[in-house]
């Protein structure tokens, strides 16, 4: 019992880590219809970027995190302005191929400016807590608590505020939505800045425990993919309880069934709900009309 | 079901809470013009979908003479399989593929005929080469029949909204159809031509010798062609009747035409 | 004499190009030997030829039928290993090997299309992943077949038996199969499968109106798909003689994609020409250029920029930069018409 | 009457397809203005250039005096000028009560917006039943309701309709007409497109036909309305 | 191209040897592929900037072939038919090796040094140029040094039930083989507890636990560089504190200092180890080497593994070199030159070459991370692989 206790806590904090990543997918399917292959890789390069001022100017490392956060919100803005916001007569798979450009750039840049070795970031608080059996470290409950908090302001912000309504209307109608007088250009410039700056943080919690190099977000990136896939690309909280029970279904195979067929049994899960659910888990069903 | 090519039975299905068509039945004569009237949201295109089998009637059923002469129930047949029996339909949001020229789209009217192999088509052998140009010659007699036959090389993105309601209703010729039912065909379009697509309509179903089932809010166009007239409201029958007796069913004119105040 | 072969040439279009096109691909041998272009180039061209017939299946799937696959990488790794296998393994001939190849993961894309092609959309995307990296990890785990990360190895074919073939051999099979495959796609696509698969994208109530089998037809492109990928994945094996479980990546199926968005989503010899773009720039050009070539990197990153500066300025496809080339050469000829009326 | 709308030479193309020849159309504040022709004429195209989703080749656009013609499609939106599109363009995936929030996305008063959703579910009730309904599942009329609906919501100083009885049942139809009377009332200047063109002369106050991107002829409703023979050369038709 | 003992072979002229290698320069294996060719190149310049071999300098080219093997193909064709080099110097990366393994060994190019170790490359009889005579492997091959990790594992911790924690790559699978391979020699008193995890994995916490559940004796963290921090982070997390022990690919600083931290405040230490076939104590070595990236321009690498690795390539190429000093210099007479003795390895033992022997470097020392966490230690000296063999019999 202790065990499966000890595996849900460890899952709880990388399900934190999914599903960050996940929600900065999914705002920017929204706005820009198209799935962003370049999430993790803006993630890894702004994760670099806070690192490196950590490492010379010894700022705390929440302080860094703020810093990493701010540059990924400047990232995105760029990544927008320079790119995504000239793309408007592309098509959605056709953005996604841009966005295979951007990993290119982005990797491709990432050892020139940081140089080739990980580097190490390190955790935000120290020691752990221990209850029946099992234990927790103070970060990760860090983690999730930070992680859930933003997670529900986003949620308020998307469901409650106009911005949110927005950011519906543009990725349903663009052209339309233009016409109401909804400024979707920024609409859209605003989420990629968030996406990345959502992407840096579950990039951040990461790193300390493993290390901040260039293929740091490589599983991320999938999982997180994954994890829309199985709440559904319609609803925000879909992805993000799909991600933590990714984390946790994952950790269950792979210490009760087989660690070595432990993803490719969840493929075949996954696989298996979407084809029972094919709008996702938490997707709506609409019935087509002509 | 002598003399008749559609029969709809009992007619009933729900969205949620809602009835969209309840407990509705008509028929159509062979060779009869047939309109479906009623306000907006009163069930009509939910019908035609119903009879097309998009969507799958919770209770009801349709009967339909094919091609061959027998009655069959189209309810639980695939939505694919129902053109095979001699019943075409257009839409109410035309449904056209912008990507292909004219006449592309009005062949693809005639897809179920077609009958080469893949490896035939692969490497168009003769097979191939002969249905194309036959069903391309057919394609392009009915467009030169509605007037369009200049655009037939043009692609179908950009072309106006009136014209797009003719090329739907051409598509659906390709196949002799004993059925067609057509949704709105008139929107969109102006008075005049308006009143040449009534003329287009009685020569393809003299010609053609089929029977049309068609939804119409535009009443002078309704009024002018058809033989029979239903008119639903909440997905419930109104009534049935010529042209005249609907016209002066008050109860349609309550739920639909409005009284005749200017 | 010569106005009857242009006369020809002109009345079998497109056929002729295509015959011309495998005329003039087949020269490079030649030249690699008379030692006007170089040795390397020609294991280049092979390989922009190679994911140009895998880019052709893709194109038909997602230009035709609209649906993405992000598993062809698994499916022509597949196609590797069994030929691999085949032909290294149990010593049978070519000729077998090349049909068992395409044919078992063309049925292992119709049994996972007849489950997964229900979906659409971005779940087919992720479905075909999922299947696509499930198809990797049994590359990496069955060993004692796929010789794990070790990679394993095949030889040039042998034709019929006793037609062994070498390095320039292999190469005019894959330009022979390449030409077949354009020829095979072309006539699809313009015939009323093809309309069918078109009007499936467009709008699948007119398709099933239409009486097209949508379910039917979408395995069918799927089936086509596959099987152009596992022939990619047979030739590669026998050209390169190498394969190795993390060549089949998800990467690669983007790379893939970029091919056919970058060429032109419907279009032939857009493919061809975003094969060249994402396969061949980078090694032909790229890192040849004076001060990006010798950085470290920089090619990489200017590839990516390549992409996507490409999709920006031609969304449809660089193809289309015919079209303002005629228009450009007609402004300037009308300009000297102009001039000389 | 100060000009609400004024349109000037104005000339916009479709890749190399001329769909607008140099146009010169007014709109005086307070009127309703039709704009009438044949398939194709270039009207949806005109309405598409005021809120400015297209680009002009030439020529200019002003509101008030102020020049528009460069101005993005939200910033115009911004300064009052609502469309109801063509072909019922709504948000297809929200839902009714989503629709018509996007489009009072002008509006900042609570109260207004109040008023607004009151004053559209009076007009169209059956838009408050179907307010939770996904938008795309609603039958054609309902969603041409919604599409006029949802640009009442934004209190539009110049509101632009194109085609807005398409598609709807004839009761609806002549309510529409009612309703484009009455907001005029309240002071909303209304560029109208109709197919209708006997029914929409009669509450317009003036006129322009246009006639493959060229005005081919314009002037008082009232004037239209009586001069049968041009309404059957432009309009086809006559009842 | 064939050459006789007294023509001059291809890329060599009175006053330069060119030679080449294609390597992963861009991408996600820019951090190996790209301090690696940097020890090559620094260590050629020292050597020109000395005046070079019998008068002539080395030019290196190097492409980038992203790890692909296609790409690897056609440039290693490029570096062999049109730019005509001498000698592949540090062949890089599992992919590149076995997809142009055969080519090199019809061309009978000399291949000095690959930067992989993965079994194809060992041959204990390769006494023709098809059998693989062209061909210098230097790394010890990881197959063997799973083998070693056991012996490792017995005799310093006399472990019997050996847990294995491996990435799903070429490094992490042939680590396992040999790990199985010498445990199975050993008899049944021995097994292996095993756990897969993907390379650069975000969660490794369920195989942690496994190896605490199963209370294994030792823990083999079979995976290279970005993954293992990661191991040591989740066995910490979870409270294993079993000796771990790990692979001559970690045995660096970069490597250490991501787990640090972490294991500098581990409530329960446990003790790292690691064998190296370099070994930092000689300091005249180290030395050379350090100065040698800093006059290359390049002192941020002087502490990085792979570019001690590409320096040691380079010294391998510039080794045999010197042993045809005032002979022709020809593939023949080069490829007789390393066979000729055995070499020693800057900063490590030896290798041997001769008859045909082509297996790597079989020699290794132990090294142990300090207890702050902060370096590497020496525990035993660098041994032969059958000298350790022999003390566990
Ligand atoms: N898939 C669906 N889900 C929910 N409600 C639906 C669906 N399809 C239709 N409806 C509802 O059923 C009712 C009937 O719709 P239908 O489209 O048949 O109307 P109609 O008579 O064709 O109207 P119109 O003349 O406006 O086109 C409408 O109120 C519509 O909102
Ligand atoms: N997206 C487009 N691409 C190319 N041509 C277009 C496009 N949209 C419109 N056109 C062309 O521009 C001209 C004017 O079209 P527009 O839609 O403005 O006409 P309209 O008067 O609104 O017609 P309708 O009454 O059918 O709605 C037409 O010839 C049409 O074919
Ligand atoms: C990164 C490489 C130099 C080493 C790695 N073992 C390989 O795959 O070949
Ligand atoms: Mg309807
Ligand atoms: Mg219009």
């Amino acid at each position: 019992m202790d065990i499966f206790v000890q595996i849900l806590l460890n899952s709880l904090e990388t399900g934190g880590i999914y599903a960050l990543a996940a929600l900065g997918i999914i705002l920017i399917f929204r706005t820009s219809v198209t799935t962003n292959f370049a999430q993790g890789s803006i993630s890894m390069f702004s994760a670099f970027l806070a690192t490196i001022v950590l490492i010379r100017t010894g700022i705390s490392p929440i302080s860094a995190a703020i810093v990493g956060m701010l540059f990924a919100l400047l990232i995105g803005v760029l990544v927008d302005y320079f790119v995504i916001s000239r793309a408007q007569r592309v098509n959605p798979v056709s953005k996604q191929i841009i966005t295979l450009g951007l990993i290119m750039i982005f990797l491709g840049l990432a050892p020139m400016l940081f140089g080739t070795d990980p580097l190490q970031f390190p955790r935000f608080v120290y020691g752990s807590y221990s209850f029946f059996g099992a234990t927790i470290s103070y970060n990760a409950i860090f983690n999730i608590v930070v992680g859930l908090a933003l997670m529900g302001i986003l949620f308020f912000a998307l469901q409650k505020t106009k911005w949110g309504l927005s950011v519906r209307a543009t990725a349903s109608n663009d052209v339309v939505a233009r016409m109401m007088g909804i400024p979707t250009a920024q609409v859209t410039r605003a989420s990629w800045a968030i996406a990345a700056a959502l992407g840096t943080l579950s990039a951040l919690m990461l790193a300390p425990t493993n290390s901040v190099n260039l293929s740091m977000m490589d599983t991320v990136q999938v999982t997180a993919l994954l994890a829309c896939i199985l709440g559904g690309f319609t609803s925000f909280y879909g992805a993000v309880i799909a991600a933590y029970l990714i984390g946790f279904a994952s950790n269950l195979l792979s210490f009760y069934v087989s660690s070595i067929w432990s993803d490719s049994i969840l493929y075949l899960l996954i696989l298996t709900v979407i084809l029972f659910k094919p709008t996702g888990i938490f997707g709506k069903k609409v019935i087509k009309k002509v | 079901m002598d003399n008749k090519v559609l029969k709809v039975e009992n007619l009933s299905i729900a969205f949620g809470g809602l009835k969209a068509v309840d407990n509705l039945s008509f028929d159509i004569d062979e060779g009869e013009i047939f309109g479906l009237i009623g306000p907006n949201g009163a069930g009509k295109t939910t019908v035609f979908n119903c009879i097309t089998q998009f969507y799958k009637p919770d209770e009801g059923d349709i009967y339909f003479r094919t091609n061959t002469g027998e009655v069959e129930n189209l309810v639980g047949k695939k939505t694919h399989e129902i053109i095979g029996k001699g019943l075409v339909r257009t839409f109410q949001n035309i449904e056209l593929i912008r990507e292909l020229t004219v006449v592309e789209n009005i062949m693809v009217g005639a897809h179920v005929e077609f009958k080469a192999s893949l490896f035939n088509q692969f490497f168009r052998l003769k097979k191939t080469r002969q249905e194309e140009s036959r069903i391309r010659k057919r394609a392009e007699e009915i467009l030169d029949h509605m007037g369009l036959l200049s655009i037939k090389d043009m692609l179908v993105a950009g072309q106006p909204y009136g014209v797009l309601k003719k090329i739907e209703l051409a598509r659906a010729l390709m196949l002799d159809p004993k059925l067609i039912i057509l949704d709105e065909p008139a929107a969109g379009l102006n008075d005049s031509e308006t009143l040449s697509l009534v003329n287009i309509i009685k020569e393809i179903k003299m010609e053609r010798n089929c029977s049309i089932l068609l939804i119409e809010h535009d009443m002078k166009f309704v009024n002018g062609l058809c033989d029979r007239i239903c008119a639903i409201n909440f997905g419930k029958l109104l009534a049935i009747g010529t042209p005249e007796e609907i016209q002066g069913n008050e109860q349609v004119q309550i739920a639909y035409l409005g009284k005749e105040d200017d | 004499m010569n106005s009857k072969l242009m006369n020809f040439y002109k009345s079998h279009k497109p056929y002729s190009q295509f015959l011309l096109f495998g005329i003039i691909l087949s020269l490079l041998p030649l030249l690699v030997n008379l030692g006007l272009v170089k040795y390397s180039l020609l294991t280049t061209v092979a390989s922009i030829l190679i994911y140009s017939i895998v880019a052709l299946g893709l194109n038909l799937l997602l230009g035709y039928s609209g649906l993405i696959s992000l598993g062809t990488a698994g499916f022509m790794g597949m196609g590797t290993y069994l030929t691999a296998f085949i032909t290294a393994d149990l010593g049978l001939p070519f000729e077998l090997a090349l049909i068992i190849s395409v044919a078992v993961p063309m049925l292992i894309g119709v049994l996972t299309g007849l489950v997964s092609l229900r979906i659409e959309g971005y779940y087919l995307a992720i479905a075909t992943l999922a299947i696509s990296e499930i198809l990797r990890k049994v590359f990496v785990e069955f060993d004692f077949v796929t010789n794990g990360f070790s990679g394993k190895q095949a030889q040039y074919p042998k034709l019929l038996g006793f037609l062994q073939l070498d390095r320039n051999g292999t190469y005019i099979l894959i330009v022979f199969f390449l030409i077949l495959v354009m020829v095979m796609m072309h006539n699809l696509v313009n015939s009323h499968t093809g309309r069918a698969l078109s009007t499936m994208r467009g709008s699948e109530a007119a398709a099933s109106a239409m009486g097209i089998n949508i379910y039917r037809h979408r395995l069918l492109s799927f089936a086509i798909a596959v099987s152009f990928s596992a022939l990619g994945g047979v030739l590669y094996m026998h050209f390169v003689k190498y394969t190795y479980p993390n060549a089949w990546i998800l990467m690669l199926s983007l790379n893939i994609l970029a091919v056919i968005v970058i060429g032109g989503v419907r279009s032939i010899s857009g493919t061809i020409l975003g094969a060249f773009i994402v396969f061949g720039v980078p090694d032909l050009i790229l890192k040849r250029l004076p001060i990006i070539g010798s950085i470290d990197g920089a090619a990489y990153i200017f590839n990516g920029l390549l992409i996507i500066l490409v999709i920006l300025f031609y969304p449809n496809g660089l193809i289309n930069m015919r079209f303002d080339i005629q228009r450009n050469f007609r402004k300037l000829f009308k300009r000297g018409e102009d001039l000389n009326g | 009457m100060n000009e609400c709308l004024g349109i000037k030479n104005l000339k916009v193309n479709y890749g190399s397809i001329e769909a607008l020849k140099g146009i010169d159309i007014s709109v005086k504040e307070g009127q309703i203005v039709a704009l009438l022709g044949a398939n194709g004429a270039g009207k949806t195209t005109t309405l598409r250039k005021i809120s400015g989703i297209l680009e002009a080749k030439s020529g200019s656009v002003q509101f008030f005096g102020e020049d528009i013609t460069k101005l993005p499609p939200h910033k115009i939106a911004s300064k009052g000028i609502i469309q109801s599109p063509e072909g019922r363009q709504v948000f297809r995936d929200l839902t009714v009560e989503e629709n018509l929030m996007i489009g009072a996305y002008t509006i900042k008063n609570k109260k207004e917006l109040k008023n607004n959703f009151d004053r559209v579910y009076s007009y169209f009730p059956v838009l408050r039943e179907r307010k939770n309904q996904i938008a795309s599942t609603l039958s054609g009329g309902e969603q041409q309701m919604l599409a006029i609906g949802r640009a009442l919501m934004g209190n539009p100083k110049l509101l632009l309709l194109d085609e807005p009885s398409l598609g709807l049942a004839p009761l609806i139809v002549k309510n529409i007409f009612h309703i484009i009377e009455e907001i005029r009332k309240d002071g909303t200047t209304v560029l109208i497109v109709e197919q209708n063109a006997l029914q929409t002369l009669k509450i317009a106050d003036y006129a322009y036909v246009l006639e493959v991107g060229k005005v081919g002829m314009e002037g008082s409703a009232k004037e239209l309305r009586n001069n049968s023979s041009l309404i059957e050369v432009y309009l086809g038709g006559k009842n | 191209g064939c050459t006789t003992s007294n023509e001059i072979a291809q890329g060599v002229t009175d006053t330069t040897v060119k030679v080449g290698n294609t390597a992963a320069t861009s991408g996600a294996f820019a951090a190996v592929g790209v301090p690696f060719n940097a020890g090559i190149e620094a260590y050629f310049k020292m050597v020109n900037d000395a005046g070079g071999i019998d008068g002539r300098k080395i030019e290196f080219v190097h492409y980038d072939d992203e790890f692909d093997p296609i790409k690897a193909t056609t440039f290693t064709e490029q570096l062999i038919n049109d730019d005509k080099v001498f000698a592949i110097v540090g062949h890089f990366g599992t992919p590149t090796i076995g997809a142009t393994l055969d080519l090199l060994k019809e061309t009978g190019i000399p291949a000095v040094y690959f930067a992989a170790g993965i079994a194809a490359l060992y041959n204990e009889d390769a006494t023709s140029i098809e059998n693989g005579k062209g061909l210098f492997p230097v790394q010890p091959i990881y197959v063997t040094e799973g083998r070693l990790i056991v012996a490792r594992a017995i005799e310093e911790h006399n472990a019997k039930k050996v847990g294995v924690i491996y990435t799903n790559d070429d490094a992490g699978k042939d680590l396992l083989a040999g790990i199985e391979n010498q445990v199975e020699k050993l008899g049944a008193d021995y097994t292996v507890v095993k756990e897969q995890v993907n390379p650069g994995a975000t969660d490794v916490s369920s195989q942690a636990l496994k190896m605490k559940n199963e209370n294994v004796d030792v823990i083999v963290a079979a995976s290279i560089q970005a993954t293992l921090p990661t191991i040591i982070k989740g066995l910490i997390a979870q409270g294993v504190n079993k000796p771990v022990f790990t692979t001559y690919s970690n045995a660096d600083a970069t490597t250490i200092a991501n787990f640090q931290t972490d294991y500098a405040n581990a409530a329960n230490k446990f003790p790292i180890y690691s064998n190296a076939w370099v070994d930092l104590s000689n300091q005249e070595e180290v030395d050379q080497f350090v100065q040698g990236m800093t006059d290359f321009g390049k002192p941020e690498y002087a502490a990085n593994a792979f570019s001690m690795a590409g320096w040691i390539a380079g010294h391998f190429f510039v080794e045999g070199l010197r042993r045809v000093e005032g002979e022709t210099l020809n593939w023949e007479n080069y490829i007789n030159g390393m066979e000729k003795e055995p070499f020693k390895i800057p900063m490590g033992g030896t290798v041997d070459f001769a008859n045909g022997k082509r297996l790597g470097t079989q020699s290794m020392s132990l090294l142990k991370v300090s207890e702050d966490g902060s370096a590497w230690e020496v525990v035993k000296p660098v041994e032969d692989l059958n000298v350790i063999l022999d003390r566990i019999q």
